[in-house]
C-alpha cells in the first residue's frame, strides 16, 4: 500500500484553507514592488481540497511508528513515554502565542519559567548557571566547547587544540570538537570495564597534557556501564589544564543519583528530549541547554532570565560571553513541556526515573543473555549493549537483520552497530516507563527471533514482512539521490 | 507522582530475576565519592491538576498575541494557522516518533519530509532542500561554513540589512571556527552596492543579504547578485519571512546559490520564538554538501519495488562521519517541518500568493496611515513588504508606555541593534492584522504629543 | 490482531491519572456517611499506567475507520467531511467550559449563538422558530409529534391517532409514532416514481382522513427521489386536518433550493451531524432541532433564547408547551459546530453544499448503471439506491457480500437493506466533499466487485480479506450475549 | 468558503457525463412551486480566519469556569480531565467514524463501547449496561418506559429529591405516551418514606430515586428498596453525580433494577450541559428490554475464531423492530461514552475512590465553613455527599449580585424548582475547588449584611 504524495493529489484550483478577507484598500502590486522583484510565476504548491489535505496526512501519520503505537528498545535516546501533560501546557496559549520580542512586562510567566528551569537543570547537574540556548545536544556540545575555548583563551591558553573522545563515543562529539576548530583525539576504553583505558589517558596526557582543551565524555558512557575512575579521571584532565565535558545522552541514569558537577565535569548539556521526556518529533524539535561551574559562567552566551524586584527580566551577557549561538532565547514549547516534568516528579520521582530505567535495562540484560552476549557482562546502568556476533557467525543473520525482524513484532529496533567498539552491537534502552509485560514481551521476541535466526534464518535477514513496505534500496538512494519531488515524475527511477 | 508503570511489588520481581535485593543494589557502579547524599532541592511533585493550575497562572502572567493586538515582527511572524495544521501535526504517531533510521516503520514522517523538501524548493525556487536546521541563524551559520569550506576562503561578507540576531550568531561561530566576517553597511534602509563591490575580494567565501531585509525593505537581488559572483563568491539569500515569496521573486530567480532562513511562521505556533524551522535550500551541485538530514526517494529491494523513502546521503553525517563531518547537527525540527508542509499544502498554490498579497497589502495600508500622522516619519524611502521603520517623534520608551496603557503591542525598537536610531520603530503588519487593528494602532499614535 | 481488552492489562496498584492534592483537613468518612450507605468494595476498575491508557486507545482508534481515513458511500446519513474548524471553536475554553446553569449575564455568548442558529434554522427551513433542545433526529421526531398531539388537544382533536408513513421511511418514523402513542399507517410508494402513491393515499384519506394526526416524509426520500407531489400531499392532508412532519434526514439535497416550510410541512427536524458536518462519533453525539409554523410555537419545549435591550437571556414556556423533552438545553457543543458551519458556508455556499451533493449522487448512479441496476432509473438527489438483486440471483453475491468486498479497497460500505422495498437495497450517498478521483475509485472498485462476483463469487462471498478482523458471528453474539467483560473471562465462548 | 473539493471544471466534466449543461439541470425534479425564489437570508460567508475572531469574540462574553470560580452543580459537574483523555478521545478515527454498523472496521470503536459498559456495570454493581442514552433525564424515561411496558402497570412513582428537569422531561412523555406520574416529597431533603409507602401500588411500574438526592443528600437507598419493590414494582435508582460511587454504595448493593443517570462528566467538557452522556444499567434479566445499542463480544466466523466486538440484539431497536420498537433511540453519545471509559481507565480504581473521597471532604469542609458564618444556616441534617443547601441570610438574587461583584459564581437558586424555598441555596463543591477557592467563597459570604 502506498501513499501518493501531495503533490499528485489534487486538480488546479482547488484549495483547501482560506485566508483573511481582503479588509484593506488594495493598491496595485508593481506600484509598491518593481516589477523586477515581483515573483514572475506562482509557486507551484500542491493544489488540494481540505478533505485531501486531511487523509493525506492522517494516513501517512498512520504508516508511521510512535512511543505511543508500541516499544523503542533504543539505546542512547531514551525514547520514554511523553505525557500528554507536557503538551497541554506548551499549548497554553500564553505559552504559545507570546513573541519574543515582547516587553518583559508582557511575558512575566516565561521568563520565570525559564529562570525557574535553569535553576532545577542546575541543580540536577550541579552546575552553577544554565543557558537554554542551545537548540539540542549536538548544539549544546559546540556551544560547550565554545565556552571551553574562550575561557582558555582568556587564561591565555588558546593554544590548547585537542579534545579526547573515548572510541565509544558518539558521533557527535567528534564533529563538535571539529567545527570548534579543535582536533579530536580518541582514547580507547578498558576491555574489561568499558570505562576510559587509563593507561592510554595517561599516557595521552603526559605526552599532549598541555595542548588538551577538554575531554568529553558520557558517563554512564554508550555501554551503559557507569565510569568507576571517573573522579581520577577529573582530577587527571584538570590537573593538566584541561576541562571536563559531560555529554547527557545519558543522562536518564544518573537523576537524583549522582550529579555531573560532583563527578568532576565543568560543563553539561542535557538533551531535554530524552531526560525530560519531550517528543522526539521524529527527529526534533529538542533542547539541549548546557550548565557550567562558576568559572565559565562569564562567558555564556546570553541574555539570562533574572529577576529583582520588579519582577523577572533579560539580563545582558556580559564583555567576556561568547555571543549568541541561535536567535532568540531557546526551544522555549520544549522548556515548557521539561519543566512540567521536573514540576510533575519532583526530587523524588526524579530519582525513581533513573532507578526504574537501569532495572528495567539490567532486567532485560539479564534475561537475553542466554541468547545475545553482552559486551560486557557487569550491571549497566539505564541500556546495555548486546552482540548478535554468534548468529551472524554461525548463522549469517545480522544486527540489522535483527532489527527488521522486531519491527515484524510490532516494536521499534535497537540502536545497532554502535558503539562502533563492538561487533553487530545492539544498543538496547527500555526506559523506566516500560511495562514488566513489555520488557516480558520483547524478550520472548528476541528468542524467538534467536530460535527464528538459528531454525530459519532467510526468514530473518528477509524480515520485515509485516510492515507497509519491506528492505528499502538504500544503495540506490545514495547514489542517484532523488530529494524532491519534480512534475511528471512518476517513479523514481 | 510518576510515568513508572511497574508498582514496587514488580519491580521487587524483577529484582529477584537479578539476585539483587533493592535497587540501590543496581547503583554499587557509581562510587560514593560521586554519590549525591541528599536528595535534590527541587520543588516537590505535583499531581496534574495541580500543576495545571499552577501552569495555568504561570502562562496567564503572559500576554498572548491571540487576543493581543500586536505589531511584532523582526524574523518572528503572527501567522493565521488553519485548523487542519495542528490537528495533523499533532498525531501522535509523528510527535512521539523517532528519527526514522527504520525506514519500514517510518515512512509517514519520511514521507511527509520529502514532501517538506519539494516545498522548499518550489517557494524558493532553487533545486534541493534538506530537512531542516535549528533556526534561521544557525541555517545562516551552515550555509556559511558551506561556503567557506575545508581550507579556502575565509571571509563572510554579510549585509547589516541581515537580522542583528543572526549576525551575532554568526560572529559567534566565527570566533569558534576561525573565520572572518565583514559587515556592509546600509544606504536607505539596503545594503550599499558601493560598499559591497568594495568588500567582495578573493578572500569572501559568501556574500550573505537578507530578502526582505530586517528592515522590511526589498533589496534590490538582481543587482547585488553579480556583484556577489564575482570570483565564484556564493550568494546567500536569507528569508525570515517566508510569506514574502508569495509576492517576491524567489533565490532561484535571482540566482542565489543557496537560500536558508526561518520558516517556523508557516503553521507552527511562535511559542515565544521557538522551536523554530530553519531551512536550507540549494542548487543541485551542492547537494553532497548540504548539513543536516535528507530524505531522498527510492524503491523496495524486494519484489514488489514499491515506492519508499529513506534517510540517504548519511555519510556526510556525524554519526557516520564523526570529526570528518562538516555539520555535527543531530537533531533537528521534524516535527515543525510537517507542520509547515501541511501548512503549505492547506493554503496551497493560490493561498500562498493571497498570504504574500494579504501581507504587503495590509502592510502599506498601515504605513500610509502612520506616515499621515504628523509627527511620524517613514525612515525610508523605497519598496518594503510587510514590515516598515518609522521615525517618532518621541523616545521609542515613551511609545512603549502608551501602547501598554492601550492594551496593544507595538513595534520593535530599534536603537539597541542599530546605534543612532533612536527614535526608531520597527512595524510588522501581517495577514492577522485585521483593519481595525490597524485603525486601531493609528488611533494610539494619534493621541502622541511630541 | 487482537488488542486485548483494558481489564486484561495492567497489574494491580498501577494508576495513571492523579488526583488533586486534598488541601481541606479530612474526616473520618463514616462521621460523614452512615457505614451502611457507604461502598464496601472500591470499583473493580482498570489498574493500569498512563502509556497503557495511552498505547490501548490509540491503539483502538487505530482499529477503526472514520471520514479521516476514507470514503463513506453510506446512504441516509451524510457522512461528509468534518471540518476541523469546528473542532476547534467547539473547543474554545468560553464554549467548553460553562455551566448550564451560570446567570445568563455569564453566558451571554452562548446564548447569542443558540439565538442566531435558531433564526438560521428557521430560515433554512421557512419555520417561524426552532427549538434547539432535542438530541438527535429521533429525539427530535417524537418532540414533533408531540407538538402535533399537544396541537390536536388544543383544538379538541385529541382523538386523532394515526400517523402515516411511507413504506420506505425510517425505522425512527414508526418508532417515535408508537412512542407518541400513535398507531403507525403505512402508505405505499408509487412503482414508477418512487414517491407516495397517490391512489393509496386518498384512499387512506378518505377512509380514515378524521383520525389522522400527520404523515411524516422525507423530501426527498430513502430512495433519493424528490417527490413532485408533495404540494398537492400537504393540500390534502391539511384539507383533513392532519399535519406534515419533515423528517430532516435528507436535508443536504434541499439546502437553498427548496424548503420544507414552502413545501408544506408544518415540523421539521434537522440532523445537524449530517447536514451541518458534525462528526458522528462513532454513533453520537448529534443534535435534532425541530422547527415549527407558527401555529405550533406555542407548543415548543422552553426556554427559548430571547433577546432584549439588555441582552440576551432565556425565556421560559408558556402555559401551552409540551415541556422539556431533556435537562438543559441541547447540544451545544454539536450546535458550536453548526453554527461555525454556516457561518462559513454562507447562503450560496450552503446551496452550492446540496447541489454538489446531487451531481455527485448522479455522477455515481450514472456510472455504476452498467453493473447495478438503479432501482428506479431518474435523476435523484443527493443518494440513490442501486440493487445487487441480479448479481445474487445469477452468481449468490449479496449486497451483504459486495458491502465486504468494499472494505477491502479502504472505503465503508453503502447501507443495505434498506430501503426495504428495494431487494438487496444498496443505499449510495456520496456527500459533496468527496473528489472526483475518490468518486472515481469507488466507481472502478464497484466495477471490480461486480466482475469478482461474476468470475469468483467465493472472494467476495468470503470478504473482507485485508481487516484486522474477518466476518463476525452476530448470530452466536445474540444467542448468548455477552455484553460485559468479568474478571476471569477468557474468551466469549 | 466551501468544503466542496470538485472545481467547476471538474463539476463541468461530470455533468457532460450526465449529458447535462448545468447544475441546475438536476434539480429538475423539484417542481416550480415549492423552489426557493432567492437566496436564503443568511449571513455572508466568511473564511475561517475571520470566523474564528467572530467566535472567539461570542466565546470570551462567557465566563469560563476553567479561569472562574463555581460552586454550581445540580446535574452538571466541574470535573478535573485528564490530559491523556481528550488526547485519545479526540483521535479523529473515533470522531469521524459512523456507527459501527460494520464491524470489521469498526473494531476500535465497538471495543471501547464493550469496556464502557462494562465499566458502568463496575461502578453501579449491576450486571449489564448499555452503550448509552441521550443524557439523565432521557435515561430516566427509558427506564420508566421499560418499566411499563407494553400495557399493565400505569404509573410512575418518582421522588421529588430527583433533578427538577428529569422530572419535567418525564412529564412530557407521560403526557405523550400517556401514563401517569406521582411525586414524593421530601422531609428534611430526602425522600419521605412515610408518603412513598403510601404511593406504592399494584399500578406503581417503578419507584425512581435519585442518590445523591437534587440537595446533595445521601437517600437511605436500603430502607427504600423494601417499599419500592413490594409487589413487584421496579426500583429504579438515579445518579447525576457518578463520583459519589467512588464513597456511596452503588445500586447494585441495595438491589435496584435499574440505574440511570448522567456520566458526562467523567472525562467529557461540560459544554454548557451538553452533549451528555445518559447511562442505563440494569440487572441481567432486563437484556433483552433494554433501549439503544448494545455491544456484544463474539468470535470471527471464519477459521481463526478471532475474539471481535459487534453491536447485538438489534431485533429491539427502531431499524429493524419499526412501529414495534419499545424506544426510537438511533444516535446516541458513542463519543462521549469513549471519553468516560479513557476517563475511568486513567484514574483507575484506586482514583475513582478518592475522586469520591476529594469531593466528600472538601463539600464538608466548605459546608462546615459556611454554616460557621452567622446568618447562613445548613437547610437540612443528615448526611450529604458534595452537594448541600444552605439557607441565606438575603435574598438570593442579592446573593448572585454579591457573587458577580467578587467574580465568582455561587450556588445555585432553588426558589424556582422548589416553591417557598426562597433565600436557599444549592452549593457544590468538587475535587476542582482548591480550598484557596473555598476560602475565597466563605470570604465573600462573611461580607454578606443580612
Amino acid at each position: 500500500s502506498v501513499e501518493t504524495l501531495i503533490f499528485e493529489k489534487g486538480a488546479p484550483g482547488r484549495r483547501a484553507a482560506t485566508m483573511p478577507s481582503m479588509d484593506v484598500p488594495v493598491e496595485a502590486l508593481d506600484s509598491m514592488i518593481p516589477s523586477s522583484l515581483l515573483r514572475e510565476e506562482p509557486a507551484p504548491l500542491p493544489e488540494v481540497s481540505e478533505i485531501e489535505v486531511v487523509r493525506h496526512y492522517t494516513h501517512l501519520s498512520q504508516r508511521n511508528f510512535g512511543v505511543d503505537t508500541g516499544f523503542y528498545p533504543l539505546g542512547s535516546c531514551t525514547m520514554k513515554y511523553n505525557p500528554k501533560l507536557n503538551e497541554d501546557m506548551a499549548a497554553l496559549p500564553g505559552f504559545a502565542h507570546i513573541h519574543p520580542l515582547q516587553p518583559a512586562k508582557t511575558v512575566q510567566g516565561a521568563i520565570q519559567l525559564m529562570y525557574e528551569l535553569e535553576r532545577y537543570l542546575a541543580e540536577i547537574s550541579s552546575m552553577a548557571r544554565v543557558t537554554l540556548q542551545p537548540s539540542a545536544g549536538a548544539h549544546g556540545e559546540l556551544t560547550g566547547l565554545m565556552l571551553i575555548k574562550a575561557y582558555h583563551q582568556s587564561k591565555g591558553q588558546g593554544h590548547r587544540n585537542l579534545v579526547l573522545i573515548p572510541d565509544n563515543a558518539h558521533g557527535t562529539n567528534p564533529a563538535s570538537a571539529t567545527l570548534a576548530n579543535y582536533k579530536a583525539v580518541e582514547v580507547k576504553s578498558d576491555d574489561r570495564t568499558g570505562g576510559i583505558d587509563m593507561e592510554h589517558l595517561k599516557t595521552l596526557l603526559d605526552a599532549h597534557g598541555n595542548e588538551v582543551a577538554a575531554i568529553m565524555l558520557t558517563n554512564p558512557n554508550t555501554l551503559g556501564l557507569f565510569d568507576a575512575n571517573i573522579a581520577q579521571i577529573g582530577r587527571m584532565i584538570h590537573d593538566v589544564g584541561g576541562q571536563l565535558y559531560y555529554d547527557g545522552a545519558n543522562a536518564n541514569a544518573v537523576l537524583g543519583i549522582t550529579r555531573p558537577g560532583d563527578m568532576g565535569f565543568d560543563v553539561v548539556h542535557f538533551n531535554l528530549h530524552k531526560t525530560c521526556s519531550t517528543p522526539h518529533g521524529g527527529g526534533g524539535p529538542g533542547a539541549g541547554p548546557i550548565g557550567v561551574k562558576a568559572h565559565l559562567v562569564p562567558f555564556l552566551p546570553g541574555p539570562l532570565p533574572a529577576k529583582n524586584a520588579d519582577g523577572y527580566y533579560w539580563e545582558e551577557a556580559g564583555p567576556q560571553s561568547i555571543g549568541k549561538v541561535r536567535a532568540n532565547l531557546g526551544n522555549f514549547g520544549v522548556l515548557v513541556r521539561a519543566y512540567t516534568y521536573i514540576r510533575f516528579n519532583g526530587p523524588d520521582g526524579l530519582r525513581h526515573v533513573s532507578e526504574s530505567a537501569i532495572l528495567n535495562a539490567n532486567y532485560l540484560r539479564q534475561e537475553l543473555s542466554s541468547d545475545y552476549e553482552t559486551a560486557y557482562p557487569l550491571i549497566c546502568q539505564h541500556e546495555f549493549v548486546a552482540t548478535a556476533r554468534k548468529l551472524k557467525e554461525e548463522h549469517g543473520v545480522t544486527a540489522t537483520d535483527i532489527a527488521k525482524r522486531l519491527l515484524d513484532y510490532g516494536m521499534y529496533a535497537p540502536t545497532i552497530y554502535f558503539p562502533l567498539i563492538v561487533p553487530e552491537a545492539m544498543m538496547i534502552e527500555p526506559t523506566e516507563t516500560e511495562t514488566k509485560e513489555s520488557l516480558d514481551y520483547f524478550i520472548s521476541v528476541m528468542r524467538q527471533i534467536a530460535e527464528e535466526a538459528r531454525t530459519n534464518p532467510e526468514l530473518v535477514k528477509t524480515a520485515p514482512h509485516t510492515t507497509v513496505i519491506g528492505r528499502l534500496d538504500q544503495a540506490l538512494a545514495a547514489r542517484k539521490p532523488n530529494l524532491r519531488w519534480q512534475p511528471g515524475q512518476e517513479v523514481t527511477h | 507522582m510518576s510515568y513508572v508503570p511497574n508498582t514496587q511489588e514488580e519491580q521487587q520481581a524483577m529484582l529477584e530475576r537479578l539476585g539483587l535485593s533493592s535497587l540501590e543494589d543496581l547503583l554499587t557502579p557509581v562510587p560514593a565519592e560521586v554519590r549525591l547524599g541528599d536528595a535534590l532541592d527541587l520543588p516537590p511533585a505535583l499531581p496534574e491538576p495541580d500543576l495545571k493550575r499552577l501552569m495555568s497562572r504561570m502562562a496567564a502572567k503572559n500576554k498572548s498575541l491571540e487576543t493581543t493586538i500586536s505589531f511584532l515582527g523582526a524574523g518572528t511572524y503572527d501567522r493565521a494557522i488553519p485548523s487542519v495544521v495542528p490537528h495533523l501535526q499533532n498525531r501522535s504517531e509523528f510527535v512521539t516518533s523517532y528519527t526514522p533510521y527504520q525506514p519500514e516503520v517510518s515512512q509517514g514522517m519520511l514521507q511527509a519530509i520529502y514532501e517538506f523538501q519539494t516545498m522548499v524548493c518550489q517557494i524558493t525556487g532553487l533545486d534541493i532542500a534538506n530537512a531542516s536546521l535549528y533556526d534561521g541563524s544557525t541555517a545562516l551559520v551552515e550555509a556559511s561554513l558551506m561556503a567557506l569550506g575545508p581550507g579556502g576562503r575565509g571571509e563572510i561578507v554579510i549585509s547589516a540589512g541581515v537580522d542583528p540576531q543572526y549576525r551575532q550568531v554568526l560572529h559567534t561561530y566565527a570566533f569558534a571556527r576561525g573565520f572572518s566576517v565583514k559587515e556592509i553597511g546600509l544606504e536607505n534602509g539596503v545594503t550599499s552596492l558601493t560598499d559591497l563591490k568594495a568588500a567582495v575580494d578573493k578572500n569572501t567565501a559568501a556574500v550573505i543579504v537578507q530578502q526582505p531585509n530586517f528592515f522590511g525593505r526589498v533589496e534590490d537581488m538582481r543587482a547585488i547578485e553579480p556583484i556577489a559572483h564575482q570570483g565564484k563568491t556564493l550568494f546567500v539569500s536569507v528569508i525570515t519571512e517566508p510569506a514574502s515569496l508569495g509576492v517576491l521573486a524567489p533565490p532561484g530567480d535571482y540566482n542565489a546559490d543557496i537560500a536558508v532562513g526561518e520558516m517556523m511562521s508557516l503553521g507552527n505556533n511562535m511559542s515565544y520564538g521557538a522551536p523554530a524551522l530553519g531551512f536550507m535550500a540549494a542548487r543541485q551541485k551542492f547537494m553532497r554538501l548540504l548539513p543536516g538530514r535528507l530524505v531522498g526517494q527510492t524503491i523496495e529491494e524486494g519484489e514488489q519495488k514499491q515506492t519508499g523513502y529513506v534517510l540517504t546521503l548519511q555519510t556526510r553525517e556525524q554519526h557516520i562521519r564523526r570529526e570528518r563531518a562538516t555539520s555535527n547537527i543531530c537533531t533537528n525540527q521534524s516535527l515543525l517541518a510537517v507542520g509547515a508542509t501541511i501548512f503549505l499544502a492547506a493554503i496551497g498554490k493560490q493561498g500562498f500568493q493571497e498570504l504574500g498579497q494579504l501581507c504587503l497589502q495590509k502592510a502599506h495600508y498601515a504605513f500610509r496611515q502612520i506616515t499621515a500622522i504628523p509627527g511620524f516619519e517613514a525612515a525610508f524611502n523605497g519598496p518594503f513588504f510587510d514590515e516598515f521603520v518609522i521615525k517618532c517623534p518621541v523616545s521609542t520608551s515613551r511609545m512603549e508606555q502608551l501602547f501598554e496603557q492601550a492594551g496593544i503591542i507595538g513595534g520593535y525598537p530599534l536603537a539597541e541593534s542599530y546605534p543612532g536610531m533612536d527614535n526608531h520603530m520597527l512595524f510588522c503588519v501581517t495577514e492577522t492584522r485585521t483593519k481595525e487593528d490597524i485603525d486601531t494602532l493609528v488611533s494610539v499614535l494619534k493621541e502622541v504629543q511630541a
